[in-house]
């Protein structure tokens, strides 16, 4: 994104939850996240390594990309080997694989599970449509690039990758990672008002349904 | 419920006259008594078919209230299509359902031959059967896994995928796709079969059979399994014409309706083929007879190797692809895919373009309305069971 | 099937049959007979199953053409029964009564199509779409292109050129134009 | 002994009782990993997901309570494991087995829960007191047969010391309580499988139904504890089976093989079986297991 | 619950120790099935840039770019498809289309990236690691989306033919010409191709969408003779027709011919919208020498544009080479007619048998007329100049072909040898065996040229057709020397030509000396170009003239000589053929125009 755009932005949009009383703050999902500083050079090594080694996915089919997560996660091709496991919370993974087209729906979905995660926390986006709209580029119920909304690390193309195209970009956000060069969950934090302003544009109803977490 | 509490269900229904308090048939839910609880079961949910969620209340971990919610994958083919020429129908409705694209392409491709009046040649009509009866034993694998799966079991998850991946092979190299075979195009099909490839194949329906042997052990014969789903989300009959109720779904209670043997497509008319049907509707007895319509398959999937003809065509002429028009009218192509009665209805009105597009998806109601009802009365622990049994394809309600 | 429509001809007035295959018929019927008409064809002439009910969006004629595919069992036909009704305030009966799960094609037209069904349940609460603030999407007038375009940010950069014109960019950029054929008043 | 000695020993034997318990968490994944027909992850995958987990951030707060959970539930397996001795007659694995020990032992198998219980509880997501309630309300039906064997073999050694119950089991294979008591380890075993929440007891954790259940929330250093934890609380549920009913052990190879034999059991069930509704599972645990336990006192208390 | 229902589970055991179905390196072990969809190949060797691929993708995946070192040639638009994987699908309907089978796709299927910007690439252009790849998917010779066989013409069977001059080809039919129309795939690349730049896709859309008018109306917009063009235009625009490439190119000139045919004489006016300009005139007056197919069209266009216009011919009757050059079998003279008699009803006048230079002289015309188009056209025959073609029995087609037409008499050998493989050499052949036939009752007739068959300037049709009218066509030969018998021709000495241009392009023909042939003959016609006739240029003008390289005039690209009220165009600039000869009139007409209105200022 553009420094331009992003002042542009700033300067138009307010967050919608501004102005509310603090107990209506929280349904929009609005805190600023903070930027993830290494505390040691060493230890951030070290850790990176371990990252780099342990993936936990978040279970979140959010497009058809899901149908090949499950030859990947199974006997034929067996992602556990390389240290790619599911698992069922947002709270708990740190890769997110956007599984191809975003609805409107999902988008918002995905934004919400997206900033549930705890950092460092990477992307993967999976198929075309996750890149320039796909062959739903003309649909009016799917965005067109999903980095308007998340950071990615990883862009894997096909429609649908095989999941050999998957570990290759697992592989490839293993390497980012243990050179540190992951950042999306800062860039994030740093152009958060971009990221909301964009997303406000297309989801008009910020209240996620009546969900008592 | 009243008609279940009849004879054969009887063992299974659990009393719930006392709690919760109904008025008007529909239970009295207040939130905020804290007597019940509102749980979003998905769209981000291990548990759940696909990206949809169910909007549930409990009351400690019994369901008195279920809502669907989907939406979540709704691309609007319909409305792309009417902006797509004919031709370049087939490849986009292939997504609508993704573990059995072909089922879409088939149907899509022979409504436009239908309503344009192209008859293809014998050996594409085939090669077609070929193609669909592959994509249902695939469908089934995966299916199997996914009902093994959600209660808990996943090594048959793990083989049947696993499996199903050999499929995939298979379906690579005669279609050129692994997932999106995009191989049915309307006149016919785009290959020709590869050289071998009837004895891959015929190795892969081997290991197969093997695998389901065991399954059949494992999983179909596992006092576990069957003390879960036995009593689990019966459907009556009368249910099955009510609430829209296709495929095994139905035949599951007792509707023999199987559209390839009741108003056969393609060559399924020159197959042997025998109606399966059960009685008593639960999920033990969907998941059964699943398994048998997977095995009747790869029966078919045999039959069908011995009859391809070696030579043909595989393409009736089309006109110029860039400006195909079809004469106006309307018509409706159905075929039975996993999940049932799959169908489509196309509207020409003599452009390039087609007027509109409409896929039926098999499980349209089974995960809504169905699955609205079914779900009241039972646990949270078998919501997952639940609707796997009714195998609900997601993209196929919102498309 | 031909002899169900001729019972079904006593007892409404049938516009229109056409026979697509003989296990295909569609049939048009007036508006306002379509709930009797479907109720009989379901509890007399045996069509038990409805596959599907659907809105067809005829901009031009300002109509919308609704379709009920009916399936009968025994014949192993199916029956497509057409009505027309009036596009703006478009309303229709609801048959969740004779079908349960009727109720959920008609949110999904109401919301699609905009078409109104008085008395089926839920049927405004929204279906597919969240937030959807346009017009229903499925309707002709609505261009979905136009809208993705402006509201999805495609990613710049695309640009094409079409063969014709490159060519008479680099061959023949100065042929002149056909003359235009000078009018008596000028 | 001098106290900081112990200390210092008891600081080894939990470090490798836990890293013993993350490998063996690993040849577990790695075997069923072989039921599945695949190759699996390295043995040593649980330990870089432990680093994993805390390298991460945490975010998020649901006050004070939901960060002690893990916090308590550390404290449970430790305390199970801390006051049992692992090797017989080893000075570093003696731990601080006392008398009485299986007392405490067993109050501690239970603390972890509820302090997880108490924590897990504040997350506020619906699904963490599902599964809560389902885990401690297993917890209780499997306890009582798994309490009556130990009633059983308290009676038959007429002593709560674990340390002299292994000992009355040395010298000879015969003389292990699963040869002199084999009712109370039938029961004893089939509780195990409960405890170890494999399935088909694996209701708490279910991430079909209540997606894993009371750590749903749990992220970053405190998902590492509960981690480390369960490899801790693993080894130490093996250990004290392995001293109540086999016989213990006398050097760390064998305490290696007889653990992952009793691991295997549940490891062998639990490949083969889906998952219990709740309801059932309870009902097994008061059926035949308990039987069988009341049976076992019966049997030794009055033949 | 049955005990076997507990002991059974237990058999998963049972394949633990068997190998384990996991791929071992899932990245290197698995290439793409042999006709997988995988990323695309684009062979330049083939690809004429004709824009189907962007047209069939549904996904609007792929956009026509300029690619450095690929020249816009004819047929070939030097664009090169880009295509978006942001975008694409993998349906390979692009790949099936390509009508040049220059698109196909590898069995590769890995790219990751970081950067989503690079996801868009040039197959072919742009280095991949896998452009090269031999497998992967390309069409199967089974399907097709396109049809690439061309609709049979139905023409006269040889024996029907070869004594009358009744016209040969029938032209199509409704459905036939609907049938071909649909193949077209609007490219467009013909139209640079057109001298005329005629607007080929236009007309052929509108003709499939059964608008005959509009049709008609895109045809007169570049081109005033259709039913001229229709049945013998040089139809390059066939050459470059994308099906060309792969397949039998669209009819075009047929189906020109078909739009014409349809639309009566008498409505031209209707539908061209015309009716106002039958009474004309303002402004300038202008004289067109010549009544060819550039005269007309100038007179046409000039005439549209308002003008008033007079064509002065020297023959007796209007249309130039097309009437006296061509053969009724192949262009019936009330076809000719019916354009020109359109052109005339515009108020354009035709004075015949008036030749300027000798009638008129030229310089006189500009005192009526404010600008004057000189379209001679070449009437003049050029000879071999070998030894014996002095005879009196060697003649000019040229001359042969007006004489016939006039209605004289033309001599007609009993043995004859046609010396030339253009398109008017094949003309004489058949006129001369029709005369043989209807003579002699038998076709004794060679044609003999220097280049090779396969780049013979005749028409491919043409050479077809003549050997089926029994006339013997031998091409690759050098004439050498006529021989003479006692004042008659005895025959046609000739050697192996080996190659007619040299590598620079330029006419330099080689040839084998021992390599010989001899024809024997009566009679030879010379048909190996033809002169232009400048002589109706006074001396006085021709110094003003600037003249050009080989005796040609100097004309600027609005066919303006030096002297600034002369246009000289037509075949004598550039041609010959009809086509050309339109395309200058119509340029011609816009320059005098211009020129005229820059005048008045």
């Amino acid at each position: 994104m553009k420094e331009k755009d992003i002042k542009i932005i700033e300067k138009e949009m307010k967050l919608a939850n501004e102005g509310l009383p603090e107990m209506e703050r929280d349904l929009f999902a609005d805190d600023r996240p903070s930027r993830i500083e290494p505390l040691n050079k060493y230890l951030e090594q070290f850790l990176n390594w371990a990252r780099a080694r342990s993936l936990w996915i978040l279970a979140y089919g959010t497009g058809c990309g899901a149908i090949e997560l499950r030859p990947l996660m199974t006997a034929r091709f067996d992602a556990f080997r390389y240290g790619i496991a599911g698992r069922p919370t947002p709270r708990q993974a740190n890769v997110f694989i956007i599984g191809g087209y975003a609805s409107l729906k999902t988008i918002k979905r995905i934004v919400r599970s997206y900033e549930q995660m705890q950092g460092p926390k990477y992307v993967i986006a999976l198929g075309s449509c996750t890149i320039n709209g796909g062959m739903y580029y003309d649909s009016y119920n799917t965005i067109n690039r999903i980095d308007y909304y998340i950071p990615v690390d990883i862009y894997v193309t096909g429609c649908m990758p095989r999941p050999e195209s998957l570990i290759a970009g697992f592989n490839g956000l293993k390497k980012k990672i243990q050179a540190g060069q992951c950042d999306g969950m800062n860039k994030y934090a740093d152009n958060f008002d971009w990221y909301k302003a964009n997303q406000k544009q297309i989801i008009k109803d910020w209240n996620m349904p009546d969900y008592n977490w | 419920m009243n008609k279940i509490s009849e004879s054969k269900y009887k063992d299974f229904v659990a009393d719930r006259s006392k709690y919760p308090e109904m008025e008007n048939g529909k239970p009295v839910i207040d939130l905020d008594s804290h007597k019940f609880t509102k749980i979003w079961q998905g769209p981000q949910h291990p548990g759940v078919t696909g990206n949809m969620s169910v909007e549930i209340i409990v009351n400690g971990d019994e369901i008195v209230d279920a809502k669907t919610h989907v939406g979540y994958l709704h691309r609007g083919f319909e409305k792309l299509m009417e902006r797509r020429r004919y031709i370049q129908c087939f490849p986009i409705v292939c997504r609508i359902c993704v573990p059995e694209p072909d089922t879409n392409e088939y149907c899509v491709s022979a409504a436009m031959e239908d309503l344009a009046g192209i008859v293809i040649p014998d050996k594409a009509a085939w090669l077609r059967t070929l193609n669909l009866e592959m994509s249902r034993v695939a469908g089934f694998l995966m299916w199997l896994g996914g009902q093994a799966g959600s209660l808990g079991m996943g090594a048959i998850g793990q083989w049947t995928v696993a499996m199903r991946d050999y499929w995939l092979d298979l379906f690579e190299e005669m279609t050129g796709g692994r997932i999106y075979h995009m191989y049915m195009i309307p006149g016919g099909v785009r290959k020709n079969l590869p050289l071998g490839f009837k004895e891959r194949v015929l190795q892969t329906v081997d290991r197969t059979y093997k695998l389901l042997d065991d399954i059949e052990r494992v999983f179909l014969n596992n006092a576990i399994a069957k003390s879960r789903l036995k009593g689990l989300g019966i459907i009556t009959p009368e249910m099955v014409s009510e609430y829209g109720i296709v495929g095994p779904t139905a035949r599951a209670s007792g509707i023999a309706d199987d559209i390839r043997i009741n108003q056969p497509y393609l060559k399924y008319a020159e197959l042997e083929m025998k109606m399966l049907t059960s009685n008593i509707g639960d999920a033990y007895d969907r998941t059964e007879l699943r398994f048998q319509e997977l095995l009747q398959s790869l029966d078919l999937v045999k039959q069908i190797l011995n009859k391809i003809p070696e030579n043909g065509e595989i393409q009736a002429k089309l006109p110029n692809v860039l400006h195909w028009k079809i004469p106006a009218g309307q018509t409706y192509i159905k075929a039975e895919s996993t999940r049932g009665e799959h169908g489509f209805y196309m509207v020409s009105d003599g452009s390039k373009y087609p007027r509109r597009v409409f896929a039926r998806g098999a499980s349209y109601t089974h995960a809504i309305s169905v699955l609205e009802k079914l779900a009241v009365n039972i646990t949270i622990s078998d919501l997952a069971a639940l609707m796997v049994s009714l195998h609900t394809c997601p993209p196929e309600i919102e498309r | 099937m031909k002899e169900k429509i001729d019972r079904l001809r006593k007892m409404v007035n049938v516009l229109q049959v056409v026979e697509k295959h003989p296990d295909l018929y569609f049939i048009t019927l007036e508006g306002n007979q379509l709930v009797m008409a479907l109720g009989y064809l379901k509890n007399t002439l045996n069509f038990k199953h409805l596959a599907f009910m659907q809105a067809v969006d005829y901009l031009e004629d300002n109509k919308f053409m609704l379709t009920y595919m009916v399936y009968n069992y025994e014949l192993k036909a199916n029956l497509g029964v057409n009505v027309f009704i009036d596009r703006e305030e478009s309303s229709m009966f609801s048959i969740h009564r004779l079908w349960e799960h009727a109720w959920q094609y008609q949110r999904e037209l109401y919301e699609m199509f905009g078409i109104d069904f008085p008395g089926s349940p839920r049927v405004d609460e929204p279906f597919i779409m969240e937030s959807w603030e346009e017009m229903p999407p499925m309707r002709r007038d609505f261009d979905t292109l136009a809208y993705s375009q402006k509201t999805y940010f495609p990613r710049p950069g695309r640009e094409t050129n079409d063969p014709k014109e490159q060519m008479k960019k680099a061959k023949y950029p100065n042929y002149p134009d056909s003359p235009k054929i000078r009018r008596d008043d000028e | 002994m001098d106290i900081f000695i112990k200390i210092i020993y008891a600081a080894i034997s939990i470090l490798v009782a836990t890293l013993y318990g993350l490998i063996l968490i690993g040849i577990v994944h790695k075997i069923y990993a072989r039921v599945h027909r695949r190759i699996g992850p390295p043995v040593w995958q649980p330990i870089l997901d432990i680093i994993q987990t805390h390298g991460r951030k945490v975010a998020t707060s649901h006050g004070i309570m939901f960060f002690l959970g893990p916090v308590f539930r550390m404290a449970g397996g430790m305390g199970t494991y801390l006051f049992m001795p692992v090797i017989f007659g080893s000075v570093v694995f003696s731990n601080y087995s006392m008398a009485g020990d299986l007392l405490l032992v067993m109050y501690f198998i239970f603390f972890g829960q509820l302090g997880m219980a108490l924590g897990a509880g504040e997350g506020g997501h619906p699904y963490s007191p599902l599964g809560i309630a389902r885990g401690l309300s297993q917890m209780s039906t499997f306890e009582l047969p798994f309490s009556l064997a130990v009633i059983s073999i308290a009676i038959q050694y007429q002593t709560l010391n674990i340390t002299t119950i292994v000992a009355a089991q040395q010298g000879g294979m015969l003389n292990w309580t699963l040869f002199t008591n084999p009712l109370a380890v039938i029961a004893a075993m089939i509780s195990l499988l409960g405890m170890n929440m494999h399935s088909p007891f694996s209701l708490v954790l279910a991430p079909q139904e209540i997606p894993i259940g009371p750590p749903i929330e749990m992220n970053g250093s405190f998902l590492g504890i509960l981690q480390t934890n369960r490899a801790l609380f693993a080894s130490a549920k093996l250990v004290l089976f392995m001293n109540l009913f086999f016989g213990g052990a006398t050097n760390l190879p064998i305490m290696m093989l007889k653990t992952f034999s009793i691991y295997m059991f549940s490891v062998f069930i639990g490949a083969a079986f889906p998952r219990f509704r709740p309801e059932q599972s309870f009902r097994f645990f008061l059926r035949i297991p308990t039987l069988i336990g009341i049976l076992s006192v019966i049997v030794i208390a009055y033949l | 619950m049955k005990l076997k229902d507990i002991i059974q589970p237990l058999t998963i055991w049972k394949r633990v120790a068997e190998e384990p179905w996991t791929i071992k390196d899932p990245l290197t072990e698995r290439p793409g099935a042999d006709n997988y969809r995988g990323f695309h190949q684009n062979d330049f060797a083939k690809c004429i840039g004709c824009g189907s691929c962007e047209e069939i993708c549904q996904n609007a995946a792929i956009d026509l770019v300029p690619v450095e070192g690929q020249e816009v040639k004819d047929g070939n638009s030097g664009l090169r498809p880009r295509i978006d994987y942001g975008r694409c699908c993998w349906c390979a309907l692009c790949v099936d289309i390509c009508p040049t089978g220059a698109l196909t796709m590898s069995n590769e299927y890995t790219w990751i990236d970081d950067d989503p910007e690079v996801f868009r690439f040039t197959p072919g252009a742009d280095k991949t690691k896998w452009q090269d790849d031999e497998k992967g998917y390309s069409r199967s010779e089974d399907i097709a989306l396109i049809n690439f066989d061309r609709i049979e013409m139905e023409e006269k069977a040889p024996e029907d033919r070869d004594k009358s001059f009744i016209e040969i080809v029938k032209g199509y039919n409704k459905e036939q010409a609907m049938l071909e129309a649909d193949r077209c795939l609007e490219c467009g690349l013909c139209t640079a191709t057109c001298p005329a730049h005629m607007d080929i896709p236009a007309y052929i859309a509108a003709l499939r969408e059964d608008n005959i008018e509009e049709a008609f109306r895109i045809l007169y917009e570049t081109n005033p003779l259709p039913e001229i063009c229709g049945r013998i235009c040089t139809h390059k625009c066939e050459t470059a027709c994308a099906l060309h490439n792969n397949g039998e190119a669209i009819a075009i000139r047929w189906l020109k011919r078909y739009i014409a045919d349809q639309i009566p004489a008498e409505r031209y006016k209707e539908v061209l919208g015309t009716e106002h300009l039958a009474d004309p005139k303002i402004g300038h007056k202008i004289a067109v020498i010549g009544a060819g197919p550039s005269g007309l069209s100038a007179a046409y266009y000039l005439a549209i544009l308002g003008y008033q216009v007079k064509i002065f011919e020297a023959l007796p009757d209007s249309g130039g080479m097309m009437r006296y050059g061509i053969p009724e079998y192949r262009l019936p003279y009330d076809q000719i007619n019916k354009d020109i008699d359109y052109i005339k009803s515009l108020g354009v006048e035709i004075q015949f048998n008036t030749r300027i230079g000798q009638d008129i002289p030229l310089e006189d015309l500009h005192q009526e007329y404010s600008a004057v188009y000189a379209a001679t056209g070449l009437h003049l025959g050029r000879s071999t100049r070998i030894p014996g073609s002095d005879n009196s029995e060697v003649y000019f087609a040229t001359d042969l072909l007006r004489k016939f037409t006039l209605g004289q008499d033309i001599p007609v050998g009993k043995k004859i040898v046609v010396i030339g493989g253009g398109n008017v050499a094949m003309d004489i052949t058949r006129t001369l065996a029709r005369l043989q036939n209807q003579k002699y009752g038998k076709v004794d007739i060679t044609a003999t040229s220097l280049e090779t068959e396969d780049i013979m300037p005749a028409d491919r049709e043409e050479i077809v057709e003549s050997r089926e009218e029994k006339a013997i066509i031998e091409p690759g030969w050098g004439p050498q020397e006529i021989e003479i018998k006692d004042g008659k021709i005895a025959g046609l000495h000739l050697i192996k030509c080996l190659s007619v241009f040299d590598e620079n392009g330029a006419f330099n023909p080689k040839f084998d000396a021992n390599e010989k042939k001899f024809f024997k003959a009566d009679m030879v016609v010379e048909s190996i170009g033809q002169g232009m006739d400048l002589s109706y240029i006074s001396d006085e003008l021709k110094e003003k003239i600037k003249m050009g390289p080989r005796g040609r005039i100097d004309v600027n690209e609005g066919f303006q000589t030096s002297v600034d009220w002369l246009f000289v165009g037509g075949d004598i600039i550039k041609g010959p053929d009809v086509i050309n000869g339109v395309a200058n009139g119509h340029i011609a007409a816009k320059a005098i125009d211009k020129y005229l209105n820059a005048q008045k200022k």
